[in-house]
């Protein structure tokens, strides 16, 4: 499938599985799995320089900008004035003007808050960053964001770190059919079929971080994530056989998500 | 003279540009942005940018943190 | 994980995915998907020899019994009697003493007939065949097996050629806790989720058929087949994060809901 | 609905939720929660008569059987022909030619024998009895039992007591496909809607214990339960609307079942 | 449960199944239903007078006031003004302050414009009103509404007119387990267990309409309906067993499986 | 005089008060709301509120309409 | 004579019927039934059928129990 | 002689053995299996078995076919 590329905003991206670096053991650790991961992608925080520890090891001496699209995101920002002024400040760090843009709504769930994201989205985009919003599975709040230049939309799967899965594939199908633009699961799924799940429903790329990281071996769970991917992103151009009841049945059961 | 870095109450020498600031850290330039009294400071800006007493500096760099909300 | 074996009867398997060889194009396609599937393991069934046309082809000069382990099953039986001859007569083949054992309970939904299977699987057994017989997700019927010598269990997943996936991920669970023999999930997989997820319940193995030779593209779909088994069997040993309700609940949910 | 009858072997039963009687605090609790349901059968057990403590109550002096249907089970035998020897006696004691057949072939999981099922079932049924039998959810076995003369199958939707609910639909759909005869549902729900559920598939009855006589209020649970079979076959027969993506979309979502 | 009252801003609710007055055949077969469905709460639309057809009978003719609570609704208002302004005029026409604030975000799929809704919503509870709003199943966004003045918030269960149930009921615990006010699940159940299910997860009411008018026998399925919600309701008050993958489990499933 | 009412061009006599044009269309007052010009009437001012030239009107009721966006 | 009734060792009179047996144990005759040596006993046998000595009899009931499996 | 093979009526040479059919048929004898009235023959007895006046004979391989059930 060297055809089957995947292009935001003029950018290609080689990998449909792109990864946290938060909650990992240590750096190397991080490293490790990001590679076993087989990303080309990489999501990265903003955060102030530790002024005092200046012996402090630096993420990015282990992930190469180079080797790696780095994607700055606004984790822990509750207001969309704290969002733009960290993106603002991560475009300017010079890296790239990509930026997975997150308002957190509740500290306990970590939902985001849909309206202080899309205002925070204007702003942005007009700045001339490419934003990638993390939404709730809205398709109206994913059709204005698109509608206001975002060349993507996240939805998330389930609640961050739940490790529950696609919670409710019939929305990001309606999403699909809304917007004609990339769509990012970000955040929820727990395990490989999780994200073979979401390629399978037609979604273009996965965002995860607590899967991996939390498993008991992150290692092996990054490289089972990867398989997850291209299987499900292959079954998904493949064309399954139709669900039926039994093999003979005349009618196919088109309820496929879901059930 | 006294600004506040990072959050910190912190004494520095008079006359500190933004490249002096940096470098007395020793804090590499590159990938870091910086936010003086809210306003960002272009790369470019760094040399000609003169710190003053009771200014608010923010320096930020790339950390590890994950996929949504995990800070 | 090379130190992840699949050994049944003292039988190395290398690949946990196991294909058929029905409904293909031709045996040229066959072959490719097989090659694009990385199995080991091929399933054929046994039938009379076309004394009137000897120019037609032999699926053996396309799959090399050298490089695969042939798997002879007894498809198409409904009889424990005709099974037990058709088994015999694969041993006779003498390529191998392995035999996937089939009696058909229902020619429409192709349901087991799981009285008459373990009649024959007695017989085969005591004749010394290895005998891998294809049951419906009955935990005591899976215990008769194994206590008459079957080495190996294959429920279904959902009905042959439904592509329904795993209709009830609690029954193999429960045979996984009454048996400790490996478990090959026979039949129903429709796509790579569906494999990953047969792996990541502990299944030791899948054997698909319709799924791979049915989709539009079966290359493709063989292809992210082998993925999917491959992230799934990964992800089960690696260990995955605990469901919650969302990240900071303080237990796992109880699957009280929309479970 | 009086005309919506359940007929078997030409008795007539009033009400489609059946109840059984253990597990409960007292009689007296039992006899509430039976009233609470609105049930006219009782599944009773046949024990040995307490000789040494004559005052014990007998729990037909609180379930009159002149006002309730009496259906002794065979629960707690593993083998043929204890399940035998029990069902004749309860015949013998002359309430009752009905018995609900059930030969447990595991103690943890009290998940039935169906070989040893049927084979009892031959012979009750040749001694005419009116045997209806407990066993997985197996369409073969299914038609087997009616082959041989029961006039309805009792399949689990999960294990007895768990209260998983209706664990696949698809199998019970396909079992009333397979039959023609009532398709009770015995064991595993655990709430109203699954009471429900069962009846929207077309199920004819349910019998349940556990999930009134464990639930916090029992009485309480009874009457949910009452009411869930009444939704459930209203709804059933009411004819409900087709499943969409959204109410516009041209085609049904057809995967009704589990979806 | 005569003490298990539903209070919304002082106001008492007799029944926890909601009904809506569109898509019958005429005003009888309303009255039938509604009647059949035992509410005491009907949602109607605020419309044109017709001018020119002064012969055309009205609903409430039909359905009086003094017997039923009526519940304006603002459906088919795209914008937060057009909805305020019905708003205003419902209430103005002096039956009741109550509203069921709709704004549509898509014709399509009818989901709601949240932002809008909200918008329209701290105009309205200005004005007085008692503002029940359509939203999604967003916990923020319920938060919101309620912190505004909402005394409930109406979550869609899928979407109008979909029948597709409770597709996210994780998202509806979340959202009870934000809010402190009463939950009424609006739109997208097809059938009594839907509604029995929702009452099971706390929910505090059901409000559908397509379900019942769109059904085949439409009296029947209002009664079915009723009997969801009784035992629904029920059963969340009567605590439930809790699921295991057996009765012996020692503990209960952590909805590892199938969920 | 020409007014709008219910989108609809219509013609009526001048000097005509809300409750005059009411009734003059025999609509029952309860249950019913009056716009005039985007402004609503309330019942009390049906009476003393006299409609001009060109006004527009909205006059409405509750009709049967169902759960969310089932217009 | 010795007898095992139900499980249980047991002494009882010579020349006793299941009638009597079930009299002396003042059980009421209907809704049991009687094993005698895993033979019934017919309803219409207990005043003609005696025990011997060394025989082993059931006699059983309807009892609290439920839905499948649950003794 | 006449004999049944495969499901069909056939006549072949007398005294034919097992492997003369097989050769005449130019069968290749690996990976077949012979059943004779019902009984398998072993491959070493291909040489020695003679197809007597209305035998049948099964003579089978190995086929395209899937998984459970897919003939």
């Amino acid at each position: 499938m060297t055809d089957d590329k995947l292009i935001i905003a003029e950018i290609e991206f080689k990998s449909r599985l792109w990864v946290g670096t938060g909650k990992y053991k240590d750096f190397a650790e991080t490293k490790r799995a990001i590679e076993a991961s087989g990303t080309d992608v990489v999501t990265v925080s903003v955060r102030r320089v530790n002024i005092i520890d200046k012996s402090k090891e630096n993420l990015l001496d282990y992930i190469d900008p180079k080797k790696y699209k780095i994607l700055p995101n606004t984790a822990g920002c509750f207001t969309a004035k704290d969002a733009i002024r960290t993106a603002m400040l991560a475009a300017e760090a010079g890296i790239t003007k990509l930026v997975k843009l997150e308002v957190i709504g509740d500290e306990k769930t970590l939902f985001p808050d849909n309206e202080a994201t899309l205002e925070a989205a204007k702003v942005l985009v007009k700045e001339g960053l490419i934003v990638l919003p993390y939404v709730s599975d809205d398709p109206i709040m994913a059709r204005k964001l698109v509608e206001i230049g975002c060349p993507a939309v996240m939805p998330l799967a389930a609640p961050i770190g739940s490790g529950l899965g696609i919670r409710n594939p019939y929305n990001l199908r309606i999403i699909m059919e809304t917007v004609k633009v990339p769509i990012i699961v970000d955040a929820g799924v727990g395990t490989a079929s999780d994200v073979a799940f979401a390629m399978e429903l037609g979604c273009d790329a996965v965002l995860l971080n607590t899967a991996i990281a939390g498993a008991k071996d992150p290692i092996a769970m990054a490289e089972a994530m990867k398989y997850g991917v291209l299987g499900g992103r292959l079954a998904y151009k493949a064309g399954r056989i139709p669900k039926k009841l039994y093999a003979t049945a005349s009618s196919p059961i088109e309820g496929m998500i879901g059930s | 003279m006294n600004i506040t870095l990072n959050g910190e109450k912190k004494e520095v020498p008079d006359n500190l540009t933004v490249i002096g600031l940096l470098e007395s850290l020793n804090i590499q330039h590159p990938r870091v942005a910086v936010e003086l009294n809210l306003e960002i400071v272009k790369k470019d800006g760094y040399a000609t940018t003169t710190i003053q007493e009771g200014d608010s500096l923010e320096v930020v760099s790339f950390m590890a943190g994950g996929a949504a909300g995990i800070a």
